[in-house]
């Protein structure tokens, strides 16, 4: 009912083929891109910027990456962190070696070298498949970790072995280090996530991600289509770690600040995968979706029983956190093995033919 | 063995794809032993048998996915004894799968335009825009995709996931899958499978619609003894890996050796 | 209404929570037992709130934004990965940083760093004490280190690397060869390979740093290859519950320490009346109350609330804030007298933090394991500052300039 | 440098053939303990077709059940060893509890999805086990009470070619119960009807469900299983080092095992366990001071991959069906 | 357009012997929203053989999968109706329970366990089974007995093997379950000729022979209602017309949409005219 779009005819195929193709989808993404831009630095606090927003729209970023391998392509890695650690580890040494030029410029070359690095990890699916190929992945991410603990010339012989954010600006206002306020923070943020997605979406709509789909879907039949395996994974492996990269730039020069090689440790790279298919496979707003619920949700429980005023000890909120989220994670794959994304479909269809029931 | 030339033949063009002493073994299993058959440009050629005789599997090989141990292959003057599968795709060769081979997870249209990848050029700078020539190549191509969506009648499930198609549509799809390709050469492989009579005679005239209308060659696996028949200018048989005959439905029909080892008796 | 509101970051999950949790639990219930007995510091009511990190930094962060806008006092990361990312903030956010004993090493510097303090010593520090230990054992001065094959055992993460230029330079300097056993974080348990090798090199003493599950494993695998315990010595961080999993054969492994473990002080014993016995604290076991690392969290809450009140004497506020217990930190003089009023005579040596000297650099002394818990076995053994502090200087000097534009200080020094 | 790489420490195994001996000794004793896990792994993988992540922090959860019901226990006064076993048998009962559920709760429900999914879903099953096991039993180590279960400890010392070679009691006792729990699990899938009837899950849910097979039932019983293994695991690897939840980041070496071995052979578990767990002893051995130690963290993933690249589907695992 | 299903001339009441199973009024939803079956009854009789007929996607599968219980994993679910097998209710027995009393379903698809062996499938199908290894054993060779092709495969993986024989395979693990009743799901798809009509012959064997009842779903109407007794006429989800089988072959709509005899005897496919519009009962 809510949801009907008697009436919307589409002239021409350009309109059909649009990403939004229902008008009442476009308005809803014109608010929440206002609620984005405007509302969220209006009213949001520090906390809810810096530690809810940055978070996870920078994950998000990562989590997009991680779906196009995934998700789209239906090659399973577990090495993203390893990944976004090359984008951190790039754009650093690129932004010391080179300080004149604009840290966001850094920020997303930063990516290429992701990309490079992706392209050799994924070298390997052609033969390797599934699990088999997960595990794989877990050498890129064992291994590109030590590097980052090992290869000094990486985090300038730096005596604490970590990346320090420097204090950066973009057209005279402070956008990486302790002066960057969370709202101009944000902004970049939010900024490369909206574009990046808007290109991500680009791509999985058109030929190469239906490339990609197709190779997911039965890569027998997408060779005897004329589709070459190879080049097409490494494609997906490419771009992939293109965004894990700048997503890992992100992160360390927008969120943290400052990174030791644990960030880019093993349970960040499960965390995308989960948010990845709670989100839903081979979904781009699936992989906000995931983001949220992996990410803000625990924040929230955790902030739950301090603003209901129970005294409940940080360890237990934690464990109880654990518990919850894990048990959320089971619930909504019963709910729905295809993931937010499509519970939001089915929930749309069903607006649809409101109030009856089919 | 070569039958010799009925009416239709004659008017037809020369060798579009020459099979020649081809085996294929898996292991222990022979599938294909040295066959040899030929199909001709614009003709429709049917090959059948019982199962397992390796109708598949021949398949298979002309398109570059088996590789056969001995015998070599011509297709459109050029020899070869392997080629990759989409080296077969880029020559104009499309085919249709026995047990359905869609991209489950894909719209119908998606599934179509994924057909129309080879032709489409715009590299990834221009896929990331979406916009200026890549969309217009995809509008283009989309109009295409759009006409054979007419052709098969599918209209109406344009954007729904094909895994949730049933089985008979599905069938159609992938055969609109194949044309996008505008192959030279389309393989069927049990396109009728799993059709009422109603719809195996939609699926008789888009073949031969396409075989008329746009001149495709067209190599087709059935079991349907009376579609073959009525279908088809030659007909191969093969029984066990082996050719056991190869002519006009006429005079395959009336070979005993096929009535023995495929038709029986009631047919 | 007034009251002083003191975060503690802490990880009772996790990898890691064998060794922060009783670090937590000595923490909070120093800090508790202060409200309980005294109604606070200086008659105003402390606010203590834990939060969880699971040693994660991303969690630690959070936590820091969440705290943020309740104006904390000062924060305690209790990791050194929490730490890097808020010594830039520091500043900014007026909250100064106690990492005690980690953290950034450079850190010590005051006139660069100054909202960030990492008292008692560092971990240079602590090298160069385990060093001139074992020439003491050796019958004498450094010198006698010369020839003597060392063995370093370590976290392969920025903690266990951070003494690899010092021992780069001293051994050189010194004369003795040093053999290095990286262990990986996820080979914490599985030290098999590390510790063959150590047969093979056959060290004359190994040295340790390590953290958690490493510190057990590394004290397990040294028994089973025979490694002689009295010349296996660790840095701080290691207390008993990692010791006594490897029965008998870990009587003699030594660790360095600042502190007394045991409850034989008034104030732990004020800690087991006010707080433990009255259900306030959240230890698993009683037995756990002045174990090595409870007291180690007693020791930085006793710093925490000594800087408070130093700040409540120095700036005359009683609500203190984050930038009166900056100058509180600087001004920090806990001498002998102090510790005795605090009920924690002979618990630790006194401690004087300046507007440079954010560290103290005081002197540790050796405890060995005896089978059933820790006892002192040196003197206060003092750290080599001669080579110490010029590479801390260093270390500053380069810190400021790779990240560029580094603020000068402009927080006035108190005249002390 | 080359020298370095491909004669010295040839050398030095021939110079020094007792430490080689124990470096071997030390990689199948590693490896016995990660085919422990993967064998964990393998059983539900074969059964279900669940690339079950939550072995590892089962076997975590296990041997704190077992500690826990242990110090429980021994101060209501039972003597020792009889609260040892009574604990083992509980800790047997929870686990069995544990595999109702998780057959009721999740694979129920989700049966007949895609394998990513179950995957995920196991992920659930970690993190709720994690928030369990650590509310109940607080996130201290403990000590494994290998005594008390008459495991053995001290060292064999053997006098051997010009050197001391020390086997610990304990990786015997580890090796022998391994050895013994393959060969009956090896059985178990050979030679019983439910044995295929595994095989068949493991393929396609939907067909199994369409012959008759009962999925619950056989669900039930691989996870029990596999929680047994988990608890033989806990044991064996807390008394190396503690119970703690530390000890989940050790499963993950169980990874490169599996796709040695092959996901669905039991054999290929232990066979894949000792391959990684003497490559990576002699890698980092022998090797790994080249690049200045440490290298074990990922060597193990490397020696799978380079097997993978030349068998996708691991030494012993079963062919992937590729035919269209 | 003909007449509506209620006015149709064939229409007659089932046959008098005691219903086995018996489908009462039911519903099916895909994915909560996706109305599939509108209202599905149908009856076989105890020895009865019958047929389901009709085109694609009018919910043949659908219809045989609520009887089987196997909707669940397609995120399916009857929502009304009621389903009654050998005297009792069946709607909520997982479908083991189901194989254990005795009806079974061939999926559409084969579906067999691609890694194990012919033989090795065959054998599951027996899983349900207590009476021991010899009657097991006997039921295997007659199986191999009617389907001789699959003996000299026994011991391939079935995933290797051609679409004909995983058919064969998939009939034959079935019949390894001693069924009081098969659901078979179009078991004439991409069968020789020649197999077809043994696989027909084979059904028609079981039922006299050892009683079994059989509900096909068939594409091939000239077969199924030449084997069947009683037939179903399906439609976008309802049954748009039933009768006898002989009834129903006799009937002109069947014989030209069905059965593709036009007036004057069988066409020749090469002369369908482009232009035929669809026929419908119902839409
Ligand atoms: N899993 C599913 N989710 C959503 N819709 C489905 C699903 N399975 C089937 N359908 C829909 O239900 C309808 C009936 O499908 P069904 O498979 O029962 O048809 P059928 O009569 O067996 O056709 P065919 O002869 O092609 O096998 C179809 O329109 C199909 O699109
Ligand atoms: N990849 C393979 N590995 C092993 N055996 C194979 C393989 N592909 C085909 N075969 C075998 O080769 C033989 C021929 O198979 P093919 O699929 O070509 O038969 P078909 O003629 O298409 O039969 P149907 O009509 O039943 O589809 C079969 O016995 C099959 O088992
Ligand atoms: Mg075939
Ligand atoms: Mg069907």
């Amino acid at each position: 009912m809510f949801y009907r779009e008697t009436g919307q005819f589409k002239q021409n195929y350009a309109a059909d083929s649009a990403v939004f193709p229902i008008l009442q989808d476009r308005y809803g993404l014109a608010i929440i891109m206002v609620i984005a831009f405007v509302a969220i630095p209006m009213f949001g606090s520090e906390f809810l910027l810096a530690s809810v927003m940055i978070p996870f729209l920078i994950l998000s970023l990562g989590a997009i990456g991680l779906n196009i391998l995934v998700g789209y392509t239906g090659l399973l890695s577990l090495g993203t962190a390893g990944f976004m650690g090359v984008g951190a580890y790039a754009a650093y040494k690129l932004s010391t070696m080179f300080p004149q030029v604009n840290i966001l410029v850094w920020i997303l070359c930063s990516g290429f070298f992701a990309a490079g690095i992706g392209v050799i990890f994924g070298l390997p699916s052609l033969r390797i498949k599934g699990f088999y190929l997960a595990v794989a992945t877990l050498a890129a991410q064992f291994f590109l970790q030590w590097c980052f603990v090992r290869v000094a010339w990486l985090y300038n012989y730096n005596p604490s072995g970590a990346i320090e954010v420097p204090g950066r600006t973009l057209f005279g206002i402070a956008i990486t280090g302790p002066m960057a306020t969370p709202v101009n923070r944000y902004y970049v943020v939010l900024g490369v996530v909206v574009v990046m997605t808007l290109i991500a979406s680009n791509i999985v709509h058109g030929r190469i991600g239906r490339t990609w789909m197709a190779v997911r879907d039965m890569d027998i039949a997408a060779q005897l289509m004329g589709i070459r395996l190879l080049p097409a994974k490494l494609l997906a492996f490419a771009v992939s770690s293109f965004y894990c990269g700048v997503a890992g730039a992100l992160m360390v020069f927008l969120w943290l600040g400052a990174a030791e090689p644990s960030a880019f440790d093993i349970k960040l790279s499960f965390l995308l995968l989960f948010m990845v298919i709670i989100g839903g496979l081979g979904s781009l707003i699936g992989s906000f979706m995931g983001a949220a619920l992996i990410h803000i949700l625990p924040i929230f429980i955790r902030a739950l029983p301090e603003s209901l005023g129970l005294p409940v000890a940080a360890a237990t909120v934690e464990h109880l956190t654990y518990l919850i989220v894990g048990a959320l994670i089971i619930f909504f794959l019963i709910v729905e093995p295809h993931g937010l994304a499509r519970l939001w479909q089915i929930t749309k269809q069903k607006l649809r033919v409101w109030p009856f029931p089919y | 063995m070569s039958g010799p030339k009925d009416a239709v033949g004659e008017t037809m063009g020369e060798t579009l794809l020459a099979v020649d002493g081809v085996s294929l073994g898996f292991g222990g299993v022979k599938a294909i032993t040295d066959v040899s058959f030929d199909i001709r440009k614009g003709e429709i050629r049917a090959i059948i048998g019982p199962n397992g005789a390796g109708k598949t599997s021949m398949l298979n090989v002309i398109n570059g996915f088996y590789h056969p141990q001995q015998g070599r292959i011509t297709y459109k003057g050029q020899t070869r004894s392997r080629m990759r599968p989409y080296q077969a795709a880029s020559q104009g060769i499309a085919r249709t799968f026995q047990n359905v081979a869609l991209f489950r997870g894909m719209s119908t249209l998606d599934n179509i335009m994924v057909g129309r990848t080879l032709r489409m050029h715009r590299g990834l700078f221009w896929q990331m825009l979406r916009f200026g020539p890549a969309m217009r190549e995809e509008i283009d191509h989309r109009r295409h995709v759009e006409d054979i969506i007419d052709f098969l009648q599918i209209e109406a499930i344009r954007k729904t996931p094909v895994g949730k198609l049933p089985y008979g549509l599905q069938k159609r799809v992938e055969l609109g899958r194949a044309l996008a390709m505008e192959p030279e050469l389309l393989l069927l492989d049990e396109p009728m499978a799993g059709m009422n009579m109603e719809e195996k005679e939609d699926m008789c005239r888009y073949i031969l619609d396409l075989n008329r209308h746009f001149g495709t060659t067209i190599a087709l696996i059935e079991h349907d003894i009376g579609v073959v028949m009525d279908l088809s200018d030659r007909v191969v048989v093969l029984e066990y890996g082996h050719k056991i005959a190869d002519g006009t439905p006429e005079e395959v029909k009336a070979d005993p050796k096929v009535i023995d080892a495929y038709l029986g008796v009631g047919h | 209404e007034d009251s002083i509101y003191v975060p503690l970051f802490t990880y009772r999950t996790g990898a890691f929570a064998g060794s922060g949790s009783p670090i937590a639990d000595g923490m909070h219930d120093y800090l508790t037992m202060l409200n309980e007995r005294d109604g606070g510091i200086g008659g105003v009511k402390l606010v203590i709130e834990e939060c969880e990190t699971g040693y994660d930094t991303k969690k630690g962060l959070e936590c820091y934004e969440a705290m943020k806008p309740k104006k904390p006092v000062l924060v305690n990361p209790w990791s050194t990965g929490i730490t890097l990312p808020l010594i830039p903030k520091a500043a900014v956010d007026k909250i100064p940083v106690l990492s005690m004993a980690y953290g950034l090493s450079a850190s010590a510097k005051g006139d660069v760093f100054p909202w960030i303090f990492n008292p008692p010593a560092t971990y240079w520090d602590g090298f160069t004490q385990i060093l001139n230990y074992i020439a003491d054992q050796e019958g004498g001065g450094v010198d006698k280190l010369k020839g003597k094959r060392i063995g370093y055992i370590y976290l392969d993460a920025s903690f266990g690397r951070e003494p690899l230029p010092l021992i780069d330079q001293l051994s050189k300097e010194l004369g003795f060869e040093a053999k290095l056993y990286p262990v990986a974080a996820a080979d914490m348990q599985n030290q098999s390979s590390q510790w063959l090798s150590v047969r093979r090199d056959r060290p004359d003493y190994m040295i340790l740093f390590g953290w958690g599950a490493l510190n057990s494993t590394a004290v397990k695998e040294a028994v089973k290859t025979n490694f002689p315990m009295e010349k296996f010595i660790s840095v701080w961080w290691p207390g008993e519950d990692d010791v006594r999993g490897a029965g008998d054969g870990a009587k003699g492994f030594k660790t360095l320490n600042w502190h007394a473990a045991g409850t034989d002080f008034p104030l732990i014993q004020d800690i087991q009346k006010y707080v433990v016995d009255a259900g306030k604290s959240q230890v698993s076991d009683k037995s756990k109350v002045g174990q090595v690392l409870y007291n180690r969290g007693v020791y930085n809450s006793m710093l925490i609330a000594e800087a408070i009140r130093t700040a409540q004497e120095v700036t005359g506020n009683k609500v203190v804030t984050g930038e009166d217990v900056r100058r509180g930190l600087e001004n920090l003089n806990i001498d002998e007298a102090r510790l005795k009023e605090i009920g924690l005579e002979g618990f630790t040596q006194p401690l004087k933090l300046s507007c440079n000297d954010h560290n103290g650099h005081q002197s540790n002394f050796v405890q060995s394991w005896n089978g059933t818990a820790f006892e002192k076995v040196t003197d206060y053994i003092a750290p080599m500052s001669d080579k110490v502090i010029p590479l801390l200087d260093e270390d500053a000097k380069s810190y400021a300039e790779k990240n560029a534009p580094w603020p000068e200080r402009t927080e006035a020094c108190d005249a002390s | 440098m080359l020298y370095n790489i491909f004669i010295d420490p040839f050398v030095q195994m021939v110079q020094m053939p007792d430490l080689l001996v124990q470096t071997l000794w030390e990689g199948l004793v590693s490896g016995v303990l990660y085919a422990l896990i993967a064998l964990g792994f393998v059983l539900i993988f074969k059964a279900s077709g669940v690339f079950n992540f939550a072995q590892g922090i089962m076997v975590v959860f296990s041997a704190l059940t077992l500690v826990g019901f242990y110090a429980k226990f021994s101060s209501w006064g039972f003597s020792g060893h009889a609260a040892a076993f009574l604990a083992l048998l509980l800790a047997a009962g929870v686990m069995l509890v544990l595999a109702m559920l998780v057959e009721r709760v999740v694979l129920r429900p989700l049966v007949t999805q895609p394998d990513i999914i179950l995957f995920m879903a196991t992920f659930g099953i970690t993190y709720v086990l994690i928030g369990f096991g650590e509310i109940v039993f607080g996130g201290d180590p403990k000590q494994m009470i290998a005594n008390e279960l008459f495991l053995p400890s001290g060292s064999v010392d053997i006098e051997m070619l010009g050197g001391l070679v020390s086997l610990q009691k304990i990786d015997i006792a580890a090796a022998v119960i391994a050895s013994l729990m393959i060969v009956g699990l090896a059985l178990f899938f050979q030679k019983t009807r439910i044995g295929r009837a595994l095989r068949a899950v493991a393929d396609s849910h939907k067909a199994a469900l369409s012959v008759g097979i009962s999925l619950n039932q056989i669900w039930v019983i691989v996870w029990f299983a596999a929680g047994l293994v988990a608890l033989v695991t806990g044991i064996m690897w807390g008394a190396r080092s503690d119970v703690s939840f530390a000890l989940e980041i050790v499963a993950l070496k169980a990874l490169p095992v599996l796709v040695l071995g092959g996901f669905t052979s039991v054999p290929g578990a232990i066979v894949g366990g000792l391959i990684i767990g003497v490559g990576e002893k002699l890698g980092e051995f022998y090797w790994g001071p080249l690049l200045g130690g440490g290298i074990e963290s990922w060597l193990a993933y490397v020696i799978a991959l380079v097997f993978l690249l030349y068998r996708p589907q691991g030494l012993f695992g079963d062919k992937i069906i590729e035919r269209i | 357009m003909p007449e509506p299903a209620t006015a149709d001339p064939v229409s007659r009441l089932p046959d008098p012997a005691p219903p086995i199973l018996s489908v009462n009024n039911i519903e099916v939803i895909y994915d909560h929203v996706i109305l599939v079956l509108k209202g599905v009854s149908l009856t076989v009789p105890k020895g009865g053989i019958v047929a389901i007929l009709g085109a694609n996607g009018a919910g043949k599968t659908t219809t045989l999968k609520a009887i089987s219980n196997l909707l669940h994993s397609e995120r399916g679910e009857v929502t009304k109706g009621s389903i009654e097998f050998d005297g009792g209710r069946i709607d909520r027995l997982s479908p083991n329970e189901l194989v254990r009393r005795g009806c079974i379903q061939v999926m559409e698809g084969r579906h067999c366990f691609g890694h194990l062996s012919i033989e090795e499938n065959l054998l599951t199908g027996a899983f349900t089974r207590r009476d021991g290894r010899a009657a097991i054993r006997d039921d295997l060779e007659m199986i191999y007995n009617y389907f001789p092709r699959l003996k000299q495969r026994r011991n391939s993986m079935a995933g290797y093997t051609s679409g004909g024989e995983q058919q064969m395979c998939a009939i034959g693990r079935a019949m390894m379950s001693r069924p009081k009743m098969i659901l078979l799901d179009e078991p004439s798809m991409g069968l020789a000729p020649q197999v077809v009509d043994e696989i027909f012959e084979i059904v028609k064997d079981l039922n006299t022979r050892q009683g079994v009842s059989f509900l096909v779903a068939e594409q091939n109407t000239n077969m199924a209602l030449k084997y069947a007794t009683y037939g179903y006429i399906l439609e976008t989800g309802r049954i748009v017309m039933d009768g006898a089988a002989d009834a129903l072959r006799d009937n002109e709509d069947v014989k030209e949409f069905y059965l593709g005899i036009g007036g004057e005897g069988r066409k020749s496919f090469r002369n369908v005219k482009s232009y035929k519009r669809r026929k419908r009962w119902l839409s």
